[in-house]
């Protein structure tokens, strides 16, 4: 081995005053951080392995350790970043393309946080959320344009199929493979209990996660993974997967050493072989194509679920949406560029894409700008962090927000973005039994469904504090929102108006 | 009555149950102080391979044989509970002769030692249960037998 | 400082209204009188009137009540009139010079009827030509307001008391079977005369009292169908909504009312009949984005007809009284006792719970 | 209401006592004690010795034990007789006691042989009951020379709780091991040399031909010089009750599954009857305390009229040696196969698929999952022998078993 360039990222500090030796820490690193040193009686740690995932540090009976980021500097400059030298180091070293996981840690901007939500006072009366009552309930899909009567005069009350979220947040796509067994049904089971879908991903649906159908939106991605007819009929809803905001343009790798058990016969293809989703779809080369696929599934279904088309936020996002909404698809869902992955080429990662803020307000301007923002609901993700966010999310036009980054965090995840090596500690991005026994699905689901429970109340709180006791009132209500610190220009595609004005 | 149940399914091995009652029967404060150093006689015990692990402690019986085999009348049923009065134990081992389940061993001093469902300790529900992390070992009432 | 319609401007206010449900007409001056007692719900910025059944001799025909900053305007406006409708009676709206009200703009009426060619020409029925020709004006002529535009009907506004605004207008020489009045508290103040209450399109006004906060989320919907909110104000995007609902959606005014003051959805659970329940469901599934939310009492003008409706909390007053063939409705009692102090069964309708009052069918 | 009697008043009897009051709070019990001591534990005579308990600690139930349970006791009584037709029991000091039903709990006396010139030894002893063990305390001091005839658990037991108080002790046993009726000879061996090296002398395959005061003059013609003797040769159970009243005794007295004996309204428990020992399949007497206290149990049970059943005896031992531990269990029939490290040995018996029997030598863990694979008699092709070998380990054990007995109430 030649000279390792790179210094350990991070440093496993080990409070010897308390240290007890119980060796849970080692028990608990899949990367072998740890280990005991019979000799001395001491632990030990390889930090050069250490993913700073914080699973030791949780455990550790008596807080002995902690994981800091060392301070061991290389010589960077304004041009030449610390990880932009790694970078080059490891790619001299390794000569391939770079891989990270999750969203892109890089500095962009966070429209979120520039945008500040509006309250009543004096002229207009707050409401209180614990005693009057407020309603997040939305329904997700196509709405007719004209109402229609029957002979006798009466209101034809037939609606395209509809989804319907006890409040609009669902967990998006995380297939059964780059996620766990029971991260799944935790995901299923809080899906169920708060109301609200969670997404197959395009791994398929586990037979076990039948029973949860009725919550369950069920992806066809371009591998076409796991895709039959009893899995289309299945969910509530089937997502047609173009892209991820994580990496648009790019298709999938599952490697083969994931693709074990249950996620091979779920994928429905066969143990060790790579599960590589093509960039495009292969029989959509164009928006006319698009339609064709959707009218497939709605016919495979009998036209009792509603069809989602998720795509990526992209350059010319609005007219691609716009196509989208003339395609037949019910519900448009565009993820963002922060959005997370279970596995992205770095560069596409951080490079590729735009900020879902500024996508969602374009295309939510020109859907109804063309008259069409009825026919179909609009879901945004890529990376929606909080109930603001949500609460934000809805102001500037969305029908509902995919949450799954914080979903994992609920999960225990530590966002180590290391999850491409299949050696999750907290049994989230895994298929190892050990430890995918780590996530218990009771504490899991309980988790995401506090979080649920508590985005709701906040959700609620905000509303309250706007004076409006639904949350359809919110949706596209920019009114509601103000600016700090963004150009005019941002000002003008989000269609707000500046704090103070 | 309420007993400790564990589920392998939910076990991951941490080992932190054994921690836990060791320094529940401590009496003291910081489990630090109280473990470190020392060799730990937990009444709970991990078991398995590197696939499947369970925690084993006494399951009290609703007819101990260890009660009624000890030759010390050191083991009682205190409503349920299976008790060792310690000053009695003469160290004579039928109990761990006879327990089924493994779940007797002899403490620090060579007195045997058992799960009590930390009725008595400083920690006054199982240790074992409040501290795992997955909730593999729970605390609860269930009616008949499985 | 921006005018009214480039920004939005919330508002407090009061209104009252009278109807008979027999048709017998009345002149404006009671209502007039009704604002009086709420003088201090109103703070000067604006004042209005909507009188049904005042134009019988024009029943047939559109009257458009219009505002220009000056001669030149009419002028041009008039030539845009006249590509698009017959013109059967155009004349100063006479006032009285008063000093409460000052800065008056030149206040007109046309009493017009559209051309069959151009209407035909255009794909499209009489009251939505009618209708888009007055959002083109409102929102296209500068200097040139269209503030009332139905039949056999009329709305009346200035910026000033309301009391005030009804002797300027010289209300008490006009009759019609109903009346509704408004007084404006903005809570900020350019005070522009288009910016006053009632609003109205075609034979729809609305006087309102309150400050809805789901506006933004009303208007960008209902822009969607050729409507244009050049006055941000709830009471523009209430009577457009009323407008697309009832007239373009063919809903009646209970349907529109559960769309706009939307029951619950524990409420709709809890319906016991499976086909109202389905309605209900359905009306609010479509429609979510005509729900209203905040405060809101309104009364909503119709030929033949008055709805009274308070958002769905009931957040704001609004009682109702009876004698013979009248009904009153107010934001204060103190209202109803002035145009009639012998007013019975007061009650306050709970919130969303639309109370519409029809003259009875060919007495109007 | 009923009047419940128990003749003895060891563990058997407290059993007995524990399993009337399971079923019926009302009836009397009467206990007739032949010792003049509450319910002791008899095993705990050698630990007094060591010091290793007292007399306080060696109550086996605590003092209101009697009184809570409403039992009347009478003590330093013998029961002379019984007669099943009128339902009485006739005491040494002509007291008739009647019943409704009583319980034999007579347990067993040392049996000793008669040795010629027994008559001429001045000090010598049985080590069976408490005042035994109180009566060797003052005979025993530093420089006494102990000589113990019997190298079984009694024996060995008796030199292991002298020898802190003597530094010479000899024990001489007929048979050509220690602890000849628990362990084979390689175990016994260990033992043998275990307990050599802690002080004790033995004279093995060997007996005494007769004594002449405090000299023993052996059958291989050696003499042992002593200045107290110890017999330890034996047991034999107190039948005669039961016997004299015509009931159906063998060594013991015959019982069934519910401890009745062949008399109506008599059952019996403890050192006094007989088992059926499951790992045998023959019955014999089994004198250890958890069989006195499961058959106890089930006569209490049973003369209260519950139903409770008695049939998974097994003979089982753990007896430790200076720090030694031996764990036994079981019969030794079958295949033998042994498993030993340098601190431990393991032997396991195996017949018909079943575990019969095991001997352990070691410090022992989690034995009992092997005792539990005799006693319930699990065919080991359902669980990972092969595992339990290298260890006692709930992993032999199916998925299923282990939900059972970790998930539920057992």
């Amino acid at each position: 081995m030649g000279v390792e360039f790179i210094y350990p990222e991070f440093e496993v500090i080990r409070n010897e005053s308390r240290c007890i030796a119980c060796r849970v820490c080692e028990r608990q690193c899949a990367n072998e951080v740890h280990y005991f040193c019979p000799e001395t009686g001491l632990m030990m740690s390889d930090e050069s392995k250490c993913v700073d995932c914080q699973r030791c540090v949780s455990l550790c009976p008596t807080r002995a350790l902690k994981i800091v980021k060392s301070d061991c500097s290389l010589r960077e400059n304004a041009n030449w970043k610390s990880d932009t030298i790694k970078e080059i180091y490891k790619q001299a070293s390794s000569g391939g393309v770079l891989l990270s996981s999750m969203g892109s840690p890089k500095e962009m901007p966070v429209y979120w946080d520039k945008l500040l939500i509006n309250a009543s006072q004096v002229t207009n009366p707050s409401i209180d959320p614990l005693r009057e009552p407020m309603e997040t309930k939305v329904f997700l899909g196509k709405k007719p344009e004209r109402i229609e009567r029957d002979e006798k005069g009466r209101i034809k009350c037939e609606l395209t199929p509809q989804l319907e979220l006890s409040l609009p947040v669902m967990f998006s796509a995380m297939s059964y493979g780059s996620i766990s067994y029971n991260a799944h049904e935790s995901l299923a089971r809080a899906a169920t209990a708060s109301g609200t879908y969670y997404n197959t991903g395009e791994g398929g649906l586990h037979k076990d996660f039948y029973c949860y159908g009725p919550h369950t939106i069920v992806q066809v991605a371009s591998g076409r993974f796991g895709v039959h007819e009893e899995y289309l009929n299945a969910g509530a809803a089937i997502e047609i997967k173009i892209g991820q905001g994580a990496k648009p343009g790019i298709g999938g790798h599952l490697p083969g050493t994931k693709i074990v058990g249950d996620v091979s016969a779920t994928r429905m293809i066969p143990e060790g072989t790579d599960a590589i989703s093509p960039a495009p779809h292969h029989d959509i080369y164009s928006i006319e194509d698009l339609r064709q696929l959707v009218y497939s599934l709605k016919e495979a279904t009998g036209y009792r679920k509603p069809v989602i088309v998720k795509v990526a936020a992209v350059h010319n996002i609005s007219a691609i949406a716009s196509g989208i909404a003339r395609s037949g698809a019910d519900i448009i869902a565009i993820d963002g560029f922060r959005g997370g992955t279970g596995a992205a080429p770095t560069r596409i990662r951080d490079n590729v894409g735009i900020p879902i803020e500024l996508a969602l307000a374009a295309v939510d301007q020109r859907l109804r700008d063309e008259g069409i923002r009825n026919n179909v609901s609009l879901v945004v993700g890529g990376s929606i962090r909080s109930a603001s966010d949500v609460v934000k999310a809805v102001a500037l036009g969305a029908d509902a927000c995919y949450i799954a980054t914080a979903a994992l965090l609920a999960l225990g995840c530590h966002l180590c973005r290391t999850c491409q090596t299949g050696k999750c500690n907290w049994g989230i991005a895994t298929q190892r039994p050990d430890l995918v026994k780590r996530l218990n699905p009771d504490i899991g689901s309980e988790r995401l469904i506090n979080l649920m429970t508590a985005w709701k109340h906040e959700i609620k709180e905000l509303m309250g504090g706007m004076g409006i006791n639904s949350i359809e009132a919110l949706r596209g209500n920019r009114l509601m929102l103000r600016g700090v610190g963004l150009t005019e220009k941002e000002l003008s595609i989000l269609g707000v108006a500046h704090a103070g004005e | 009555m309420k007993r400790i149940y564990v589920n392998e399914d939910r076990c991951i091995g941490c080992r932190l149950c054994e921690y836990n009652c060791a320094f529940a029967n401590s009496g003291m404060r910081d489990m630090a102080l109280a473990l470190k150093g020392k060799t730990i006689y937990p009444r709970i015990h991990v078991e398995g391979d590197d696939k499947i692990t369970f925690a084993v402690s006494c399951r009290h019986c609703t007819d101990p044989i260890c009660m009624k085999s000890c030759i010390a009348g050191a083991i009682y049923d205190d409503n349920g509970v299976i008790r060792i009065d310690k000053n009695k134990c003469v160290g004579c081992l039928t109990c761990i002769l006879v327990c089924p389940y493994g779940a007797l061993a002899k403490g620090e001093n060579g007195v045997m030692q058992k799960c009590e469902l930390c009725l008595n300790n400083s920690c006054g529900e199982p240790a074992c249960v409040k501290g795992c992390p997955n909730r593999a070992i729970v605390y609860e009432e269930r009616g008949e037998s499985l | 400082m921006r005018l009214e319609g480039e920004l939005r401007i919330p508002s407090g206010c009061a209104i009252a209204a009278v109807i008979s449900r027999v048709g017998k007409r009345m002149s404006g001056e009671a209502v007039t009188e009704a604002m009086k007692p709420m003088h201090d719900r109103s703070n000067g910025l604006g004042g209005g009137f909507a009188g049904y059944g005042i134009y019988p001799e024009y029943k047939e025909l559109y009257a458009l009540h219009m505002f220009f900053d000056k001669r030149d305007t009419r002028k041009s406006c008039e030539m845009f009139l006249k590509e698009r409708f017959e013109i059967v009676k155009s004349e100063l709206i006479p006032t009285r010079k008063m000093p409460e009200i000052k800065d008056e703009p030149i206040i007109w009426r046309y009493f017009v009827a559209p051309l069959k060619s151009v209407v035909s020409s255009l794909q499209t029925d009489e009251k939505e030509f009618v209708a888009r020709t007055v959002m083109k004006i409102n929102s296209e002529m500068n200097g040139a307001f269209v503030f009332s535009s139905g039949k056999n009907m009329g709305a009346f506004k200035a910026v000033g008391f309301p009391e005030d605004v009804g002797r300027f207008y010289r209300l008490e020489e006009y009759e019609g079977y109903s009346w509704a009045a408004h007084g404006r508290y903005p809570t900020n103040t350019p005070g522009w005369w288009g910016g006053a209450h009632p609003f109205t399109l075609l034979d729809f006004s609305v006087v309102h009292n309150g400050e809805i906060s789901s506006y933004d989320a009303n208007r960008r919907f209902i822009e969607m169908f050729g409507y244009k909110c050049t006055l941000k104000t709830d009471t523009e995007v209430i009577t457009y909504i009323m407008d697309y609902l009832v007239r373009v959606q063919g809903l009646n005014l209970e349907e529109a009312a559960s769309v706009i003051a939307a029951p619950f959805w524990s409420t709709i659970s809890a319906k016991k009949d499976p086909e109202e329940k389905e309605k209900y469901t359905y009306l609010r599934t479509v429609f979510p984005s005509l729900l209203i939310t905040g405060p809101f009492s309104i009364i909503l003008g119709f030929n033949g007809g008055l709805m009274a409706l308070n958002d769905r909390l009931k957040l704001r007053s609004m009682v109702i009284g009876e004698k013979d063939d009248k009904v009153f409705i107010a934001s204060e009692e103190a209202a109803i006792r002035a145009m009639e102090p012998d007013a019975e069964n007061i009650w306050a309708p709970s919130g969303g719970e639309p109370v519409i009052v029809r003259v009875k069918d060919g007495a109007y | 209401m009923n009047e419940y009697l128990i003749i003895g008043n060891g563990v058997a009897a407290a059993a007995a006592t524990e399993g009337i009051r399971s079923v019926d709070k009302a009836g009397t019990i009467t206990i007739v004690s032949e010792e003049a001591h509450p319910v002791y534990c008899r095993p705990l005579i050698s630990y007094y010795l060591e010091k290793k308990t007292d007399i306080s600690k060696m109550n086996y139930r605590d003092k209101d034990f009697y009184e809570r349970n409403g039992c009347k006791v009478f003590y330093g009584k013998k029961a002379v007789r019984l007669d099943p037709e009128k339902k009485e029991v006739k005491l040494c000091d002509g007291t008739v006691l009647p019943y409704s039903k009583v319980c034999i709990a007579t347990g067993s006396s040392p049996f000793t042989p008669d040795f010629p010139g027994i008559d001429t030894v001045d000090k010598k002893f049985g080590f069976m009951t408490l005042d035994d063990a109180l009566s060797l305390e003052k005979a025993v001091g530093k420089d006494t020379r102990v000589f113990i005839i019997g190298a079984g658990l009694i024996g060995l037991k008796c030199a292991e709780g002298l020898r802190a108080m003597t530094d010479s002790i000899t024990v001489c046993d007929l048979a050509d091991r220690v602890l000849s009726s628990i362990l084979d000879s390689d175990c016994a061996a260990l033992m043998q040399a275990h307990m050599e090296k802690n002080g004790i002398r033995f004279l093995l395959s060997d007996t005494v031909e007769r004594f002449d005061k405090n000299k023993a003059y052996m059958k291989s013609g050696r003499t042992v010089d002593f200045d107290v003797l110890v017999t330890a040769v034996g047991v034999k159970a107190n039948t005669s009750l039961v016997k004299d009243a015509g009931g159906a005794v063998n060594r013991g007295i015959i019982t069934d599954e519910h401890m009745r004996t062949s008399l109506n309204d008599v059952y019996a428990a403890g050192d006094c009857c007989e088992s059926r020992d499951i790992s045998s399949g023959t019955s014999h007497i089994l004198a250890i305390l958890p069989n006195a206290y499961m058959q106890g149990f089930a006569a209490g049970v049973n003369m209260a009229g519950g139903d409770r059943i008695f049939d998974n005896a097994i003979p089982m031992n753990s007896i430790g040696f200076f720090s030694l531990h031996a764990m036994t269990a079981g019969s030794y029939d079958g295949e033998l196969i042994e498993e030993k490290n340098d601190r431990e040995l393991m032997k396991f018996f195996v017949k018909d698929g079943l575990l019969k029997g095991f001997i352990f030598i070691g410090e022992p863990s989690k034995t009992g999952i092997y005792t539990s694979l005799i006693r319930e008699r699990i065919p080991l092709d359902t669980i990972d022998f092969e595992l339990l070998k290298k260890g006692a380990d709930y992993m032999a054990f199916s998925p299923e078993t282990r939900r059972k007995k970790f998930g539920g109430v057992v």
